[in-house]
This record gives structure tokens, C-alpha cells and sequence, in this order.
């Protein structure tokens, strides 16, 4: 009998050695005459536990790890194959505690299923959103997605459903699905992850929102640093051509991979880049909505959002609405990263406290030492001090001190970190990254680093000007990268003043 | 910046769609009416309020870079680009308050902390953009200090000859690179980088003359600093006036601002740029119009008459009282001697519409016949009597603007990327927004290829077949029912359309019988005919690729058969439009400058036309036509011509089979030539006289579109006297003075005399810009769409099809001249180069090449570079070869800017058949590899 | 004037109108051509020509259109 | 116009199609092929996709990915952004930075392994979590032996 063993095939696994696993296992296998076939999946999220191997066995997925491959014979030795006791042995899967307590629903194929292969998603569900929208007219299929409060999970937030009625309304032709795969956030992963892990999914919503709007091209633009999600979605899409064919879903998908520049995560770069040129943002309006990719109707959003259009489809829109506080409905992957112990991916209701999955979750900073600084929402959200640990996991929330929840990645830092640094650090990634075409962001990065070498320098009457150029750069600028700058900066200065003296 | 108050709207006026009604907004309280789809800032502008701003112009489309214009709306967060922010019906906006003040400050603080600060010092000192906006948001002081990272210190690129780019000085605007893609449609220039990093680059990032540029000056009028500055302007600093004028080079008839300084008669020009208000050009501009000037006060201009006895005698300097009583005595004696008709004159499409009526006027008036001719005659005379038969009217149906509403363009026989590139730019531009493009042209010219540009599809006739290509069109909208019957049936002659229909639908017209003859794939005919019959709007744009052949006339009137048949006239975005070659072609057309014809195309045998000139100018007018320029050749061969006033004209350079040419002028009594520069054909001149630019003079010249445009004195005439005084002068002194004071007399005269022209004058002209003719008591504002409901000038105003029979050229192959030789211009030099020769465009072309394609190169040994022979049964020359597929084998290719390479010398003496305009697009020539250069390339006598 | 070059012509202007279908209309448009854009020392040369060396060298319809010409 | 056909270009061009938006995939195969983008290929490749050269410059130098002169034998990303910086990223780059020799090493502004910093790319598929200074000279020393 062969028995199915699980190494994630995921980046983050990579990284820390799982192909070296996956060999060894292969190898001890073959050595000791077992059957065994080896499932490259998803990671689960857990990542102090990876390479987590797990073994299927009758009594559900067992677990194991951190599994390093001179782990390998010992594991075997102890009955791997039955799901044997063995120091690394977790026990089963679904009963750690941290993914236990998780909500898991745009991610909760992800570590289960095989990512390279379409049968493997369709037994796990997959496929009955979009067999549902078949029978939907366009704008049922935009009601369901309406009604089930779904917000962009990119980090703009925008109600997904009334960004696909714009685009469903529109005269022009064609029209146009991309989805936002530009993933640059630090602290950022679940849509690599997702990518990854369940990039049928993620194919299938895109199809979805292409019956909805009545477009039959897609674009998947995902950033060059991820080649390994790129791999994974070229293969899915290909894959996906003729199941999609056989529904007569006409709907063609195209990956482009990016090239090194944060600002094509945002739409209208992101437009520019796909169509050939330089990646500088678009004055707006027009909404890409109206006038997108080659100038035509386009919806935009990012994978989150479009893997979480098929289960509102297959389950109807309460599963989504009926999570999550006020007008964040749903669930959101978030992000544990940076300096914390048991640093993951935790999807869970909008409402948690930020303390709960700093402390609940993550089990505080990896060093040891008390955590001081959290930065949520990527390089242009603020950071948080431990007085602000108890704000709620909500759009509003967040926005109400001054925050921004962004793509759910929450970044760590312990007590040993210098807040000016880092507030020049957001300047200088500012600069690296500013795409040039506006004057606040284009200079204003470049004089904002020089204005904190001057203040860490120990000219404190450069503080005024700092403001005044955070100022300038929050109003002027054309799109976020400039505009969201001050965030770290003045949340930095405001909250840590003693770090700028 | 122009001197002269040509306001900047910010943004582009906003594509009225007709469907979305006007919408009513505040700006600081003040209502403004804006159509849907204007910008804040151009709706600000409309209120008279004025958004500061650095990288919004009202000729490009606004982008919210330099984040100068932000306002605040009532009941929105935020403060948006006015620039980028669509107005909205009962919006309030406000432009001004504390908080935009500080926010303007210091973005421009932003701004100024990466520049020179060297305004005293700096070119555009009083004119720069930056400097105005620095003062207009009170900025006084840059926070941030000098220590920082900057560009200033960044080289400067002064490859062009007529404007350098200096990066210590560019503020990022993008204007530039705005201008070179949406006005200029050659995408030279580009940012390079990212970030604080990002620069402005030609090209690759080496220098301007390495790139892609073809110095039409959009970037530098762009510019609102002095980064991209002329070479002049930063000789002498900003001008203190400019004067609005027209340029004299093609038949675009662009306007300019000719900026100036010092006395009013002997100024110091500055610069020209082209105007906003230009309605042909809007703000556009070419290398030549906008940089090759310098001719005008080029040393070589000759400003004192001179007459000689013989041609072979030295030049003797003389009174223009004395040149002009030796010419008129000459003229007079020949009439005396060998009758009235020995003498004749040849106008100029370079003139003015008065300095051609002028000169008509004098050879009907006080020479008594009717032997004047223009220039036209070698380059669109088929135009005028091809449409003229067809529609009624000799000239172009449209406007230049009406190509932005055009579905489907042909472009046949005509390079507008070389020869009419501000129309080019504008044609690009629609093909960029999606209209689709047939090209039809024996070479693969920019239009087939370039950066965002490319032909749906290109039909490469062998020289000479034009009439097959257009017969196939024909044949498949015929037989495929691809015709608009309710066009043909309203508006058409019934027979001359039922006698068409027979003669294109018989199988030997078919694509597949024709394609032996022109070579071009039957399946390439059919699908141009499919696409440009079943556009909903298609134009065709035609050049002297189709009217300098023996079937001219033929090819033109098949032209407007196909434009008849397929309804594509009497609108915007249709249209049968030649492309004139220089810039008063029409107008020298429309002036009576034919042998034939009376001002407005009236013929000389018509008694009541006649009359009416007869009882304005006290004279009797010959009722028969007068010779032609050959014919004026021919005639002086024999001994019946020998008198010629050539003005502004150089035939022995620019006519066909040059030997003919020289020895007939070499045969007459008495040329007298009257011109900038001693030319090719002074050579065989009795009298020179010297002609004055049009900076010189007042005046108007008509372009392609039938668009009459001021040109207006700039300068004094060099020579104490302008081209129409001399021909008053000349007259006078042939016994028939004429009482002019100033130009507007004359147009005064023409207006009276003409029912096309009865409209116009110098005062009307400059209260509306321009006029099109017809311009009268029916369409007193001009007439921009011809044709409109009914074909006027037409019996019936119905339209008359003719019949286009394919007959093969004289000039064959044979096996002696086994290559056809076609003949084009390049975009910085203009016809026999007179003008740009004398100017720094020689930097961009210095000489003219033979192409030739590679399999014809491998044949006869020849690579690129090589000098070789080039020889047709008229004659032989030499010039370097360049090796390029944009030729098709057994067809060369060459310009003739340069008299050392003596193209006319092997162009031959076949011409068209209605109007004997030379046939110089097809001559069978032989091509051999020289082993050494010639002592003298061209071999002229 | 030179007669070769003014055959050449007429036979061109006769080319073009010989496509015509009524015969009778194309020898009055071909000489309706001559008459209104031929100086009339041209039309005299070429009547010269025809009386001296006959008129072999002009094509049928032009032979025709000649006799057609006002004096 | 022709290609070159001995840089590959024309069949790259042949599989994307004459199209302006094949520039950026087309650049990715480029450099994958060349390990940069050879400047003499920009005018062939502006002329077959119908741009003009100077936006195929401007693209090619916008994006960080592409690389204008070949790189080193090996080319090391550090990621410097801010969940590696919080786990001793900035020392561990100014650590590499020091090192010289046929590597290439340059900062990357996330690689996705935030909760594993700091991370290391190496020739854009390898990837090293939770890197220290000694694994990292170890890591290179192992890749400089290599070549």
C-alpha cells in the first residue's frame, strides 16, 4: 500500500530546507522498500514547525516538525509511515492549537491540497463557486459578491462588489480581470501562500469575476521576486485551460511576472507595467474601472479577494458577511512576521485585538525581549506601540488612530529597535521605490533621509521640518507610496519621541 | 513661453461627445459653464482664474506630476489636482486659501531644492515658467539647504544644432517627453530611472543627434524652464515682441511667432515658435519651419539688382531702376521682334497670393498673352484638374483636423513623416487612437512602421502603376457590393457612374489581372478595398506619388471615384486631401498662375470671366490658352520664346531632364530671374533680382486645406524692396502701372474679381486667423468641409465618375536601365535645398543617397556607402549608395535636395498626360559601382 | 515646336479618353482637351507635322479629334 | 526588420507576438538568457515590438530586475525590508556588503519570508531563512567555490 506523505513545496519551506526533506525521505524510502508518494503542498502557515511533514494515515494527517533531512531515518525508524511516535511528532494536523483556533476560509485549502493538480482541487471542493456562477446572470453574480460585504484585501478595502458593478456597467469592450499578485508589503505572505498553496482557487475566482463583468482575458501579475508562486500559477493556469473550456468558460488567463518595483503594486502602475512601460502611477480618475488595462473597463484586486469570490459562490454570501465586526465582514489571513516567535499566517475574524494575535498567536518576539514596536500594513503603515496593542483587527479601527490595517501583515519589532532608523528606513525605501513621477515623493524621499541623518545627528530643529515634509508629501503626492510615508515616520515620532532627541 | 498673450489652458479641451449636456461649477465663487470632461484647471482657467502649475500645458494631456494645482472641492477630503480632477455640475472649488498657499509652497520648495538657482544669469530669465510659479506661490527660501543630492551638476547635451538640454536645470515635468509622444509622435525622448534618479533621456540615454529626435522643437516649446532651450534664445536672452506669421516651407502652412528684438526694421530674431493659434499647426512645429530660418539673412543673399548682356558676361551691379528698364526693354524689344507670345513668366508657390496675382496679372495685362505658368505645373497640376473634373473643384476636401475623425486613412503616394510632418504628427496620432491605415507606396516609408504606428496594409506598386492599384480597389468595391448606392444615386451623374461601374467590374481590372502590371498581391488589394470601403469614415491622403506620373490626372481622378463610389465626401473624417508640396501651391493655383485659367479656376475662354478682368484692368485678354513651363521650353527651342521673368522659381534645378531645361534657357534673349540666391537657373539669366523672404514682406499664402493665412513683415526687405513691389515696378516700367499701397489692396482686388474669394480680406483675416475658401456672402466664415450636400461647382452638383484606364508608362526597364528610379524628400531639407542647405539641417542630411535593395546591391557590387553611376536614357549623375529593404528590388531611390546630385539630370521629359506635369517619379536608369568618387558629381554644364 | 513631343502628348490625352465607351463623345473630349490647354502654336506645329509627314504617328482617336479642332 | 538571429531575439519575439505589452516578459527572457540586457538588442527590439528605442531604455532602466551590465557569477538578494530588518537584517547586509569577489550582492525589498527573516535569495530561485553573518559567509564561500 503506498502511503501519501506531505512536504510543502511553499517558499518559506524551501527556504528552510524541505527539498533537502523531501529527498531524504524519497531516498529512506526507497532504501527501506516503502511505497510512499510525496505531495509537494502548501505550507499551513506554522512556520517555527517547518518543514512540517505529515503522513496520511486512518486516523487523519499527522504531523511532524521542524523536520531537518538528517531527521529523516530516525523518523522512519519510528513508524513515520503510521503516523509513529517520534519527538517531532505534533500529533494530528487540524488539533494544533494554532490552527485550531483559526477561522480558515480563503486559506483552507491551502497545506491541505495538492497545488499541482486540478483533481486534487475539485475533490477538495473546488470548482462549485464557478459552477454556480455559470448558471447566475452577470449581475447576480456581482449581487452575491455585493451582498456578502467582501472589501478588498489588498489594503485599499474597497467593496469589491461595487467596484465589479462599475465594471459590469461600462459600455466599452473589452474588459479586462487583473489580479494584483504584487505582493511587496514586508510582512506580507498569504497571497504567496495562497499562490503557492491553492493557486486553483485563486484561478477559479478570477473566472468568476470574468462571468460577472463579461471579460475574457486575465491578467495575473505577480511580482519576479516569487518565481516559485509564478512556477506554481503557470502550471495551474495551463492546467486550468481546458477544465475551464470543458464549462465553456471563455476566459483566458495570462501571468506576468513583474520586475522590481514596489509601485506596480499599485493598480495604475501595475496597468502601466502590464501594457509595456515604465511603472508610473496614473493620475485617477479615470478609475481603472472604467478606463483599465489598454484604457478598457477593468476590475482589480488582489488574490485574496479574488480567492475568496469562489466560496461566497459555492456557499452563498453569508459565509463571508456573516464574520467580522461592523463593515469588516469576513476573515482576514493575517500576517505574523518580523521579530516574533511563532510567526504564521492566521486567518481569523475582522475583531480580534491586535495584543491577541501579537501574544495568543505569535507568543511574543523571537528574541525574548518585550515587544515594542508593531508595524501593521506594510512599510507604508504606521507603528504601533504596546499602548495600541488593544485596538481591534478592523478597517475603521485602525483608521481611527491614525492606522491602517493594509494586507493584514503585522511586523514585529522588540525593544532593541531605533524608531528614527526606521523612519529613516521609510524614507530611504521611499526613495528606492518612488516611481518619480510626482515631485513630493520623487524629493521629498530623498530630503527626508537627509532630514533624519540631520535629526539622528543631533539637530533636533529639523523635527519642524520633518513635519512639514510629511505634510507635503501626505497631500501632494499622486498615489500612496508618497502620500503614506508620513505614516511610519509620524506614527514613529509621535509614539517614540525619545528615539528622535 | 511666446511673447505674444497665447493663454495656456492647462488641459486639453474636452472631446465634446455631444452626449453628456454642459455642467454649471464654482470656482472661488465664480460660475463657470464647462463642457463634461474639463479639468478643474481648465475650468478655473475659463473663469479667469489662474491655478499655478508646471506640468500641465493645454496641448498635453495632463499627467499630476508636478503637484502645483492642488484646490480643495467643498465636501471632499483632501486636496486634489485640479489638473487631473474632472469638473463636476455644482461643484466649489477653491483655488486659494491658507493651506493650499502652504501646501504649493512647499512642493515648490520641493522643486527648487533641486535647481540651479541662477535666474540672473539663466537663458530663460523673464520667460521661464518656474520662475513665474515660484513668485506666484511666494516661495522665498529653501529649508532644506544646499548640502543635499541634486543634478546640478549633471553635463549638458548641446549635440543639436539649434537647442541644447541642459539636466541641471529639468525639473521632471515630463512635459517634454509628453510633447515628443502625444504632439510629435516619435517617442524620442523617455525617463530614464526611477525615483529621485529618474532623468529625462534621448533615446538610449546618449546624446539628442544620437536619438530618435527629428528637432521638431515640441520638447523645447514644451519646457517651462531653460533645460531644453534654443541655441539662440540663449545667445540673446529672452525677445521683447513677436509677430505672427507663416511658415514658407510646405503646404501645411503652420503658424509662427516670430520673436524679435531690437529696431523695427533691421530687428534681431530670437526665435520662431510655432503659434498655438496656428490653425493648421496648433502649436506644432518641423525642424525646418521652426529652426531653419537662417537663410533668411544668410550671406549668400543677393540684395542689389545686377544685369549682364550675355550669360556668359560677369554680373554687373546695377540700380533697380536700371535692372528693371533693361528688362522691360528686353521684353518689350522680343514683342516687337518675335511677336506678343514670345515672352512669358514663371510664378512661385513660394510667393504670396498677391506676389502671384501680381505676376499673372502683369503677363496677361502688359505682356498681352497668357503665358504664365507656375510651379504647380511639376508638382500638383493633375490635382487641379483631376478633382476639378470629378468634383468640380480644383483643391483638397478637408481639413487637417478632420483626419481626427477619419476610421480608415490611405495614404497613397505621399510621405507626410518626411515631407508634411506636422500633418504627419496629427495622422499618427489618429492611428494611434485606432484608426486603421492603408499605405500605398512603392516604399516601405515611416507610416508601414514606426514606434505606435503601423499599416494595416501596405500595397507596394511598382513606379509607374498607381492607376492598376486604384482600378483593382475599384473593381472589388464593385464587384463585391461594397458601393454606398444611396451616395451614388443622390449625388452623382447617373451615366458617368453606370459607364464607371461597366469599365471597373470587367475582369481585366480584377486585383489578379492588374497584379502582373503593378505587382502588388491581388489579396492585398481586396483586403484595402474591404477596409476602406466599409469604414464608416474613410479619407485618403494623396502627395506627388500620385500626381508626378504620366497618369497623374488619371491616378487623381481615380482617387475621387473611389471616394464618390464608397460616399466618403462632404463630411468631417472623409475626403479626398492632397497633400500640396510647398506652401502656396494652392494658392498659386487659385491665383490664376495657369496658362489656362483665370483667378479661380475660371477658364480663359470664358467670355464672361474675361470680361470682368478686362474692364478691372483696362485691358483685352487673349480667349486661348497660354504655353506651359515645358511647353515654354519647347517653344524656346524653337526660336518662338525667348523671354522669361522667373520668379522665386529655379526650374534648371527642379524641372525634369535638366539638359532640356539649360539649353532652352540658354536659348532665350532675356531671362530675368528674381530670387534670394543666385540659383541654378541665374545662370542663364540677363537680370537678377533680388527676391525678399517672407520675413520680408506682407502677404498670405494659401495651404493644402485651402486655409489663407497671414504672413507679415517682419523685417525690411534686404534689397529695399519686396517681391510684389518689384513685380509693381517692373509694371510700371513696361508701360501698365498698377496702384497698389499694400498687399491688402490686392487681396482687396482678388476678392472682387474672384466669387471663391469674395469674402476675404486682410481685416477679416486678422480677426479670425484664417479663412478656407470658398469664403463669400454663402459661407462668409470660410468653408472648412467641401462638398457638403451637393458637388456645387459641378452641373447639377452632381459628382462625375471617369474613367481610369491603367496605360503603362513610357519609362520602362529595358535591358539597358534595368531599375526604376523614384524620387522623395527627406524631413530636414526642402526641394532643391535653397533654404535648408543654408542652414544647420545639413546636419541631419548632407547629402542625397541612392537606396537600393540589397539583391540589387549583391548584383552589381555595390554596398553601402559606395559612389555610383546612376544613368537614364536623359542623362547620368553620381551619388553614394544606401543599401536598404525600404526599397523594393528593381526600384532605386533618391531625393534631390542637393544640385551636386543632379536628380532632374536623369529625370526625363515624360510627363502627364492632361497637364504635362513631369513624370519624375519613374525613370528607368541604370545604377554601376564607381571605383572612385566623381571630380564633380552631377556634371551640369 | 518639337513634333515628336507633341504627338507624345496627343497620344497621351488620346489614351486616356480612347476608354471611353461612346466613341463619338471621347474624339470631342480629346480634342475639347487640345483646344483648352494647348497654346495655339502647339495645335498649328502639330497640323504642320500632319500636312508634311502625315499622320501615321498619332493613334486613331487623336487622327479623328485633330479634324475636330476649331482653326 | 530583421533580427539578429543569433541572440535569439526573433524567436523570443516570434513566441510573444509583435506586441508593445510582450516588453516586460520579453526582457524576463532576455536577461534569463544573457543574465542582463545587452544594449545592442534594445533598437532590434523596439523596431519588432513597434516602439520606439527610447521606451524600450526607459522600461528596461525603471525596473530594478533588469540589470544593464552582466552581473557576477552568482547574484546574492538581501532582503532589507522591515520584518528581516527586525531580526538583524541591515547588520547581515552590511555583512555582505563587505564581501567582494564574483558575486553579485544587492538588496531586495521582500522575498515573502517574513516570518523566517532574514532571508537571502540566491540566482533568484534559491532561497535561505533565517540567515546569520556565519551562515552566510559559509553560504558563500560554498557558492564562490562553486564557480
Amino acid at each position: 500500500m503506498t502511503t501519501t506523505l506531505y512536504v510543502p513545496g511553499d517558499a518559506a519551506a524551501l527556504a528552510l530546507g524541505a527539498d533537502a526533506v523531501a529527498a531524504a525521505i524519497d531516498r529512506e524510502a526507497r532504501r527501506r522498500g516503502s511505497e510512499v508518494r510525496i505531495v509537494r503542498n502548501g505550507s499551513r502557515g506554522l512556520f517555527w514547525l517547518e518543514p512540517l511533514v505529515e503522513v496520511a494515515t486512518s486516523s487523519g494527517r499527522i504531523a511532524y516538525g521542524p523536520v531537518a533531512a538528517e531527521d529523516v531515518p530516525a523518523l522512519f525508524a519510528a513508524g513515520l509511515i503510521d503516523g509513529g511516535d517520534h519527538r517531532l511528532r505534533l500529533g494530528p494536523i487540524e488539533r494544533l492549537p494554532y490552527l485550531a483556533r483559526q477561522r480558515r476560509i480563503v486559506t483552507h485549502r491551502v497545506g491541505i491540497v495538492d497545488p499541482g493538480s486540478l483533481g486534487d482541487y475539485l475533490a477538495h471542493g473546488g470548482g462549485r463557486g464557478l459552477e454556480h456562477a455559470r448558471r447566475l446572470r452577470p449581475a447576480e453574480i456581482v449581487e452575491a459578491v455585493t451582498d456578502s460585504g467582501l472589501r478588498g484585501r489588498g489594503g485599499a478595502a474597497f467593496p469589491a462588489g461595487i467596484k465589479w458593478r462599475t465594471v459590469l456597467d461600462a459600455a466599452a469592450t473589452p474588459k479586462y480581470v487583473v489580479c494584483n499578485a504584487d505582493e511587496g508589503d514586508s510582512g506580507t505572505y498569504s497571497d504567496r501562500m495562497l499562490m503557492e498553496g491553492d493557486p486553483f482557487g485563486l484561478i477559479e475566482g478570477m473566472a468568476i469575476a470574468g462571468l460577472a463583468v463579461g471579460a475574457t482575458r486575465g491578467y495575473l501579475y505577480v511580482r519576479s521576486e516569487y518565481p516559485h508562486a509564478i512556477a506554481r500559477l503557470e502550471a495551474a493556469v495551463a492546467a486550468a485551460a481546458p477544465w475551464l473550456r470543458e464549462q465553456s468558460v471563455d476566459f483566458a488567463i495570462e501571468v506576468r511576472k513583474g520586475a522590481g518595483s514596489y509601485v506596480c503594486g499599485e493598480e495604475t502602475a501595475m496597468l502601466e507595467s502590464i501594457e509595456g512601460r515604465r511603472g508610473q502611477v496614473r493620475a485617477k480618475p479615470p478609475l481603472p474601472a472604467v478606463a483599465g488595462l489598454f484604457g478598457r473597463p477593468t476590475v482589480i484586486n488582489n488574490v485574496i479577494t479574488l480567492a475568496s469570490v469562489p466560496a461566497i459562490l459555492a456557499e452563498g454570501a453569508a459565509g463571508c458577511r456573516d464574520h467580522g465586526v461592523g463593515r469588516s465582514r469576513g476573515t482576514l489571513p493575517f500576517q505574523l512576521a518580523g521579530n516574533i516567535r511563532y510567526g504564521g499566517l492566521v486567518e481569523v475574524p475582522f475583531g480580534l485585538s491586535l495584543r491577541q494575535l501579537l501574544d495568543d498567536f505569535g507568543g511574543g518576539s523571537r528574541s525574548g525581549r518585550p515587544l515594542r514596536a508593531v508595524q501593521v500594513g506594510g512599510p507604508l503603515g504606521a507603528y504601533l506601540p504596546a499602548s495600541q496593542f488593544d485596538t481591534a483587527l478592523d478597517y475603521e479601527a485602525f483608521a481611527a488612530i491614525g492606522a491602517t490595517l493594509g494586507h493584514g501583515g503585522i511586523v514585529a519589532f522588540d525593544d532593541s529597535v531605533d524608531m528614527a532608523r526606521q523612519a529613516r528606513y521609510a524614507f530611504a525605501f521611499c526613495a528606492a521605490e518612488s516611481c518619480g513621477k510626482c515631485t513630493p515623493c520623487r524629493i521629498g524621499s530623498v530630503r527626508g533621509v537627509e532630514v533624519m541623518d540631520r535629526l539622528r545627528a543631533g539637530d533636533s530643529s529639523q523635527i519642524e521640518l520633518l513635519r512639514s515634509l510629511c505634510d507635503t508629501m501626505r497631500h501632494g503626492s499622486l498615489c500612496a507610496m508618497g502620500s503614506m510615508t508620513p505614516n511610519p515616520v509620524l506614527s514613529a515620532l509621535d509614539h517614540f519621541p525619545e528615539d528622535f532627541a | 513661453m511666446s511673447l505674444l498673450p497665447e493663454p495656456d489652458f492647462g488641459t486639453p479641451a474636452a472631446d465634446a461627445d455631444g452626449a453628456s449636456p454642459p455642467l454649471t461649477l464654482a470656482i472661488d465663487g465664480i460660475e463657470v459653464v464647462v463642457p463634461a470632461g474639463t479639468s478643474l484647471m481648465r475650468a478655473a482657467a475659463l473663469a479667469g482664474v489662474a491655478i499655478p502649475k508646471l506640468c500641465a500645458t493645454d496641448c498635453l494631456q495632463a499627467v499630476g506630476a508636478c503637484r502645483l494645482c492642488l484646490v480643495e472641492i467643498d465636501g471632499r477630503k483632501g486636496t486634489p489636482a485640479s489638473c487631473t480632477t474632472p469638473a463636476e455640475a455644482g461643484m466649489r472649488v477653491r483655488t486659494q486659501s491658507p493651506r493650499l498657499t502652504e501646501l504649493r509652497r512647499n512642493v515648490m520648495e520641493l522643486t527648487l531644492s533641486d535647481h540651479p538657482l541662477d535666474c540672473l544669469t539663466c537663458a530663460a530669465n523673464g520667460a521661464c515658467e518656474l520662475q513665474d510659479m515660484a513668485a506666484a506661490v511666494g516661495l522665498r527660501e529653501v529649508r532644506y539647504g544646499l548640502a543635499g543630492a541634486h543634478h546640478l551638476a549633471d553635463p549638458r547635451d548641446d549635440s543639436n544644432p539649434y537647442f541644447g538640454y541642459d539636466p541641471a536645470k529639468c525639473i521632471v515635468c515630463f512635459r517634454c517627453v509628453r510633447a515628443c509622444d502625444e504632439q510629435q509622435g516619435s517617442f524620442a525622448l523617455t525617463a530614464t530611472g526611477r525615483g529621485f534618479a529618474t532623468r529625462i533621456a534621448a533615446g538610449t540615454g546618449g546624446s539628442f543627434m544620437d536619438s530618435d529626435c527629428v528637432s521638431c522643437g515640441a520638447c523645447v516649446a514644451a519646457c517651462p524652464t531653460a533645460t531644453l532651450i534654443e541655441k539662440t534664445a540663449r545667445a540673446t536672452g529672452s525677445a521683447e515682441r513677436a509677430i505672427a506669421t507663416t511658415c514658407a516651407y510646405c503646404g501645411v502652412g503652420c503658424g509662427f511667432l516670430v520673436e524679435v528684438d531690437g529696431p523695427p526694421d533691421t530687428p534681431t530674431i530670437v526665435r520662431m515658435t510655432p503659434s498655438k493659434q496656428g490653425q493648421a499647426n496648433r502649436g506644432h512645429a518641423c525642424v525646418k519651419g521652426r529652426f531653419a530660418w537662417g537663410y533668411a539673412t544668410h550671406q549668400d543673399r543677393v540684395v542689389r539688382p545686377m544685369i549682364r548682356a550675355r550669360i556668359t558676361d560677369p554680373w554687373r551691379e546695377v540700380s533697380w531702376d536700371e535692372a528693371l528698364r533693361h528688362a522691360a526693354g528686353e521684353f518689350r524689344r522680343i514683342q516687337r521682334e518675335h511677336g506678343r507670345d514670345a515672352v512669358g513668366a514663371i510664378v512661385s508657390s513660394r510667393c504670396t497670393n498677391e506676389e502671384d496675382y501680381l505676376v499673372q496679372k502683369l503677363v496677361r495685362a502688359a505682356f498681352g498673352n497668357n503665358n504664365v505658368d507656375t510651379c504647380a505645373r511639376v508638382c500638383h497640376s493633375p490635382t487641379g484638374y483631376g478633382l476639378g473634373q470629378t468634383l468640380g473643384t480644383s483643391a483638397g476636401t478637408q481639413t487637417f483636423a478632420s483626419v481626427d475623425k477619419a476610421d480608415v486613412i490611405v495614404v497613397i503616394g505621399a510621405n507626410p513623416g518626411e515631407a508634411h510632418p506636422v500633418f504627419a504628427s496629427r495622422l499618427k496620432r489618429r492611428v494611434r487612437a485606432g484608426a486603421r491605415l492603408i499605405v500605398i507606396d512603392p516604399r516601405a516609408i515611416d507610416l508601414v512602421d514606426s514606434p505606435h504606428v503601423r499599416a494595416d496594409v501596405h500595397l507596394q506598386p511598382r513606379p509607374g502603376t498607381n492607376v492598376a492599384v486604384l482600378t483593382a480597389l475599384a473593381h472589388v468595391i464593385v464587384t463585391e457590393g461594397l458601393l454606398d448606392e444611396a451616395f451614388v444615386a443622390e449625388r452623382c451623374e447617373r451615366q458617368s457612374f453606370a459607364d464607371w461601374h461597366n469599365f471597373v467590374a470587367r475582369p481585366e481590372n480584377s486585383p489578379e489581372a492588374l497584379q502582373a502590371a503593378s505587382g502588388v498581391p491581388a489579396a492585398r488589394v481586396r483586403a484595402a478595398a474591404r477596409l476602406y470601403a466599409t469604414a464608416d469614415n474613410a479619407a485618403i491622403y494623396y502627395g506627388l506619388g500620385v500626381t508626378e506620373h504620366a497618369q497623374g490626372s488619371t491616378a487623381v481622378m481615380a482617387i475621387a471615384n473611389l471616394a464618390m463610389a464608397t460616399g466618403n465626401l462632404g463630411r468631417e473624417g472623409v475626403g479626398v486631401n492632397p497633400l500640396r508640396g510647398q506652401n502656396n501651391v494652392q494658392g498659386s493655383c487659385d491665383m490664376g498662375s495657369f496658362p489656362h485659367e483665370l483667378p479661380g479656376y475660371r477658364h480663359v475662354s470664358d467670355a464672361a470671366t474675361r470680361t470682368a478682368f478686362e474692364r478691372a484692368w483696362g485691358v483685352d485678354l487673349l480667349p486661348t490658352p497660354g504655353l506651359r513651363i515645358p511647353n515654354m521650353f519647347d517653344a524656346a527651342l524653337d526660336g518662338s520664346f525667348l523671354g522669361l521673368y522667373c520668379q522665386g522659381e529655379d526650374p534648371a534645378q527642379s524641372d525634369p531632364d535638366t539638359r532640356h531645361v539649360q539649353a532652352a534657357l540658354a536659348a532665350m534673349e532675356c531671362v530675368v530671374v528674381q530670387d534670394l540666391f543666385l540659383n541654378e537657373t541665374a545662370r542663364f539669366a540677363h537680370v537678377f533680382l533680388p527676391g525678399s523672404s517672407f520675413l520680408e514682406k506682407d502677404g498670405t499664402f494659401t495651404n493644402a486645406e485651402r486655409r489663407i493665412s497671414r504672413v507679415r513683415r517682419v523685417m525690411a526687405p534686404l534689397a529695399g524692396m519686396a517681391d510684389w513691389q518689384v513685380t509693381l515696378a517692373l509694371a510700371e516700367a513696361l508701360g501698365y502701372p498698377m496702384q497698389y499701397r499694400h498687399p491688402s489692396d490686392i487681396m482687396d482686388e482678388i476678392a472682387r474679381l474672384t466669387p471663391t474669394f469674395a469674402g476675404v480680406s486682410y481685416e477679416k483675416l486678422d480677426r479670425m486667423g484664417s479663412l478656407q475658401w470658398p469664403c463669400n456672402d454663402a459661407a462668409p466664415a470660410g468653408t472648412p468641409t467641401m462638398h457638403v450636400g451637393g458637388f456645387s461647382s459641378r452641373p447639377g452638383g452632381k459628382g462625375r465618375f471617369m474613367i481610369a484606364q491603367y496605360v503603362p508608362s513610357d519609362e520602362q526597364t529595358t535591358s539597358r536601365h534595368p531599375l526604376l528610379l523614384t524620387t522623395g524628400r527627406v524631413l530636414s531639407q526642402y526641394n532643391v535645398g535653397a533654404q535648408t542647405r543654408r542652414t544647420a539641417n545639413v546636419r541631419f542630411h548632407a547629402e542625397d543617397l541612392l537606396e537600393i535593395h540589397p539583391h540589387d546591391a549583391e548584383q552589381r557590387g555595390i554596398a553601402d556607402g559606395d559612389w555610383v553611376g546612376l544613368e537614364s536614357r536623359a542623362g547620368a549623375t553620381a551619388l553614394r549608395a544606401e543599401v536598404t529593404a525600404r526599397v523594393q528590388p528593381g526600384v532605386v531611390y533618391t531625393t534631390f535636395h542637393f544640385p551636386e546630385s543632379g536628380a532632374n539630370i536623369v529625370t526625363t521629359d515624360s510627363s502627364d498626360w492632361a497637364t504635362n506635369c513631369p513624370e519624375y517619379k519613374v525613370t528607368a536608369v541604370q545604377v554601376r559601382r564607381l571605383a572612385r568618387p566623381p571630380a564633380r558629381a552631377g556634371g551640369a554644364p | 515646336m518639337n513634333a515628336a513631343h507633341l504627338i507624345r502628348m496627343a497620344n497621351r490625352i488620346g489614351d486616356f479618353f480612347v476608354a471611353m465607351p461612346d466613341r463619338e463623345q471621347a474624339v470631342r473630349d480629346v480634342a475639347d482637351h487640345i483646344a483648352r490647354t494647348w497654346e495655339p502654336r502647339m495645335t498649328r506645329d502639330l497640323r504642320a507635322h500632319v500636312a508634311a509627314h502625315g499622320d501615321a504617328d498619332l493613334s486613331a482617336i487623336v487622327r479623328e479629334a485633330l479634324v475636330r479642332l476649331p482653326p | 526588420m530583421e533580427v539578429q538571429e543569433g541572440h535569439g531575439l526573433a524567436a523570443i519575439i516570434r513566441r510573444h507576438g509583435r506586441r508593445p505589452d510582450a516588453l516586460l516578459p520579453i526582457l524576463h527572457e532576455i536577461q534569463e538568457t544573457h543574465g542582463h540586457i545587452p544594449a545592442d538588442l534594445v533598437a532590434p527590439l523596439a523596431v519588432a515590438l513597434g516602439l520606439s528605442r527610447a521606451e524600450v531604455h526607459g522600461v528596461v532602466s525603471y525596473y530594478s530586475h533588469f540589470r544593464q551590465a552582466p552581473p557576477g557569477r552568482h547574484v546574492v538578494r538581501v532582503c532589507c525590508a522591515e520584518a528581516c530588518q527586525a531580526v538583524g537584517a541591515e547588520a547581515l547586509a552590511e555583512h555582505a556588503q563587505r564581501r567582494s569577489g564574483d558575486l553579485t550582492i544587492e538588496p531586495v525589498y521582500c522575498l515573502g519570508l517574513c516570518a523566517v527573516g532574514p532571508a537571502v535569495q540566491v540566482d533568484e530561485t534559491h532561497l535561505h531563512a533565517r540567515m546569520t553573518p556565519e551562515k552566510l559567509d559559509a553560504l558563500l564561500a560554498r557558492l564562490e567555490r562553486a564557480s
